[in-house]
């Protein structure tokens, strides 16, 4: 049990290091969104599930709650992830910014 | 001329409760009993409790969450088809979430990639799915988000899509399967 | 052995939060600022059920983990919905 | 009128400053506060009131008459907002905006035109445009009705988890909020007018006061629960714990009230009529 909540904490954390990376790196902030809306649902997905399989690696009626009310959490952030991300994506479009593209680039 | 109108003289504040609601505003009973059952399962998870007084304390919150808001979860009117719908939508989940860890996989390979700026090719491109029902159109928009190199922009209530890709193969990929899995949840 | 390991999990998440900062303080628009503030809370909420299993209460942290993505995603869409209206391409001109 | 306001203001900023130098040191062991006071709540806290969370209990049964008046401190706030910002003369629009359901279209209607009824097919929005958007309002209809739920057992559970009036208080007050935000002030103003937040404001901090003044009706002084023993069936220390629970629904009730009263003022300009 262990071992797996470990493997799943690490891997979430490679999934977080890559959203921040990919906030800091992509060229304009449509680019930008899909790090932060995708790399950071993962992660939590996979270091929420870790600690939920923590929790449950001694097996009580109160840890298996414990364990639902986490997972709770994930199912919760998979709602609202992508929706934060399309309300943020939405406000630049409404507001004018065209993204980011090579072709433009280019040109200049 | 004639005298301006004052528009407002029939919206007081506390004229809100009679003035006519819009559809779906009147929930049927077997809504409430419906987000009576669900919120009372949250409950007892969220709680973990199991003595009397705090599961009565359950039953009241229940009933306040239910008179309050049934409307706002479920304005469906089908109430035979929401099991259905319900099991066909958790058997589309493990597809999903085979389709995010791809994409995640994708965008870390992304991020991390020296040249990244000339691998991505932004574009914005639009299209006119065939999806019906606010609920189908919402599944949809968030698992276009959560999927390989998409983002959705905006979405009209006809179904008319603008979505963000961040290459030009992610956006030659849309619709495709995924629409089609999504409007058989809702059929 | 697991206490260490949730120990360096939550410095290191710390540290990663170093990075949506910048983000947030040095963005181009208010949208990558909005952007980073929402990936800093994110991990905050990791990092409170991590606290929590850290202190052995985890079923008290995780009711504050959850207000706190709520807090969040609530932030997040009453400031994008605040540049959608007063910012808007679109807006239909009102005669004011 | 300024000067008078702001030489008041300075005023009574001196007499505060000054009476700080009354307070014990900063840190000091001999304190009042130190010595036996928060030794005798952590020692007797669980005996007294059956309530294992030692802050909650502190809060609302030792230092009930501070609790009180933070809510009347919230009510206030509100009270303040309201009187500032509101604005009780309609303006007159130049148009109503309505939306059709079906397809999202708007229609501006001029004054003097002919306006759709308000009912299956259309319903009137914002006279600012605010931009409907299907996916935000979808998923928050997912998720208010188990965020008021969450809120609920935050104000239930503030006996053994962290939490109680306040802090449920403001997570209900914020799913009205991302009603509001979500669709518009209209919508939201639909389910809690003005009128009622104002009267569940009041009417919270009257549960508080009110279960105060029974204590003195039972035989009692102002907030000792424990004289509703004689009332009900209880203990005198299950009493304290059921009083505990009595005043944070008063506590959550005021707060949610205030916090929809604030945004509702704030979000319009004391209009009433364009959200966020």
């Amino acid at each position: 049990m262990t071992v797996i909540s470990t493997i799943l904490l690490i891997s979430g954390l490679i999934f977080f290091t890559g959203g921040s990376v990919g906030i800091l790196r992509f060229p304009d902030f449509y680019a930008r969104l899909h790090p932060a809306g995708k790399l950071d649902t993962m992660g939590l997905f996979m270091t929420l599930s870790g600690m939920a399989v923590y929790v449950l690696s001694d097996f009580t009626v109160s840890a298996l709650l414990t364990a639902l009310k986490i997972m709770l959490i994930v199912v919760f952030i998979f709602i609202t992830s992508p929706t934060a991300t399309h309300a943020i994506a939405d406000a630049g479009m409404r507001a004018g910014l065209w993204p980011w593209a090579r072709t433009r680039e280019e040109e200049k | 001329m004639a005298p301006p109108v004052n528009v407002f003289s029939e919206e007081k504040p506390g004229d809100n409760e009679k003035a006519p609601n819009h559809r779906g505003s009147q929930p049927r009973f077997g809504a409430r009993v419906l987000t009576f059952l669900v919120c009372f399962a949250t409950w007892i998870v969220l709680s973990g409790r199991f003595d009397l007084f705090h599961l009565a304390l359950g039953v009241i919150a229940s009933c306040i969450v239910s008179t309050i808001s049934a409307d706002i979860l479920f304005p469906v009117h089908e109430f035979r088809q929401l099991p259905k719908m319900f099991a066909r939508f958790i058997l589309y989940l493990p597809w999903l979430l085979y389709k995010v860890f791809q994409a995640n996989l994708n965008v870390l390979y992304l991020s991390f990639h020296p040249r990244m700026r000339e691998r991505i090719d932004p574009q914005i491109i639009t299209f006119q799915s065939k999806i019906k029902g606010n609920m189908a159109l919402l599944i949809f928009a968030n698992s276009i988000t959560l999927t390989p190199g998409t983002v959705t922009v905006h979405v009209s209530v006809l179904g008319k899509y603008t979505v963000h890709a961040i290459d030009a193969k992610s956006a030659e990929a849309l619709p495709g399967k995924m629409e089609r899995k999504v409007e058989k949840i809702f059929e | 052995m697991m206490a260490q390991v949730f120990f360096y999990t939550g410095i290191f998440l710390c540290v990663l939060m170093l990075l949506p900062l910048y983000r947030a303080v040095f963005g181009p628009t208010v949208l990558d600022r909005i952007i980073g503030v929402n990936a800093i809370g994110s991990k905050t909420t990791a990092l409170l059920v991590l606290i929590g299993l850290l202190y052995q209460q985890v079923e008290m942290f995780v009711d504050i983990a959850l207000a706190y993505a709520t807090l969040n995603f609530i932030a997040v869409l009453a400031t994008s919905r605040y540049f959608q209206k007063r910012k808007g391409l679109y807006e239909e001109p009102t005669n004011e | 009128m300024k000067s008078i306001a702001l030489t008041s203001v300075a005023l009574l900023c001196a007499v505060l400053i000054y009476s700080t130098m009354g307070f014990p040191a900063w840190g000091d062991s001999d304190s009042p506060a130190s010595t036996h006071v928060s030794d005798y709540y952590i020692e007797n806290a669980v005996n007294d009131t059956a309530v294992p969370n030692l802050v909650t209990a502190v809060l609302a049964d030792y230092r009930g008459y501070d609790t009180l008046f933070e809510t009347t401190v919230v009510l206030i706030a509100g009270l303040a907002c309201f009187f500032l910002l509101r604005r009780f003369k309609p303006r007159q629009p130049q148009h109503r905006l309505y939306r059709h359901i079906d397809t999202g279209i708007t229609l501006i209607i001029e004054q003097g035109g002919k306006e759709p009824t308000d009912s299956e097919e259309f319903v009137r929005i914002d006279s600012r445009w605010v931009p409907y958007d299907l996916v935000i309002q979808q998923a928050s209809c997912l998720v208010i009705p188990f965020l008021q739920l969450f809120a609920l057992y935050v104000i239930a559970h503030g006996h053994h988890s962290p939490g109680g009036g306040f802090q449920g208080g403001v997570i209900f007050g914020a799913t009205i909020i991302l009603m509001a935000i979500a669709n518009d002030l209209r919508s939201a103003a639909r389910r809690v007018s003005e009128r009622l937040g104002a009267l569940m404001a009041s009417a919270g901090v009257l549960i508080y006061a009110g279960i105060g003044a029974l204590c003195i009706l039972l035989g009692g002084s102002f907030l000792d629960y424990s004289a509703l023993s004689k009332l009900f069936a209880f203990t005198p220390v299950m009493a304290r714990s059921h009083g505990i629970l009595g005043v944070e629904i008063g506590v959550a009730v005021a707060v949610s009230a205030v916090m929809i009263w604030i945004y509702y003022n704030l979000a319009s300009a004391g209009r009433h009529e364009e959200g966020l």
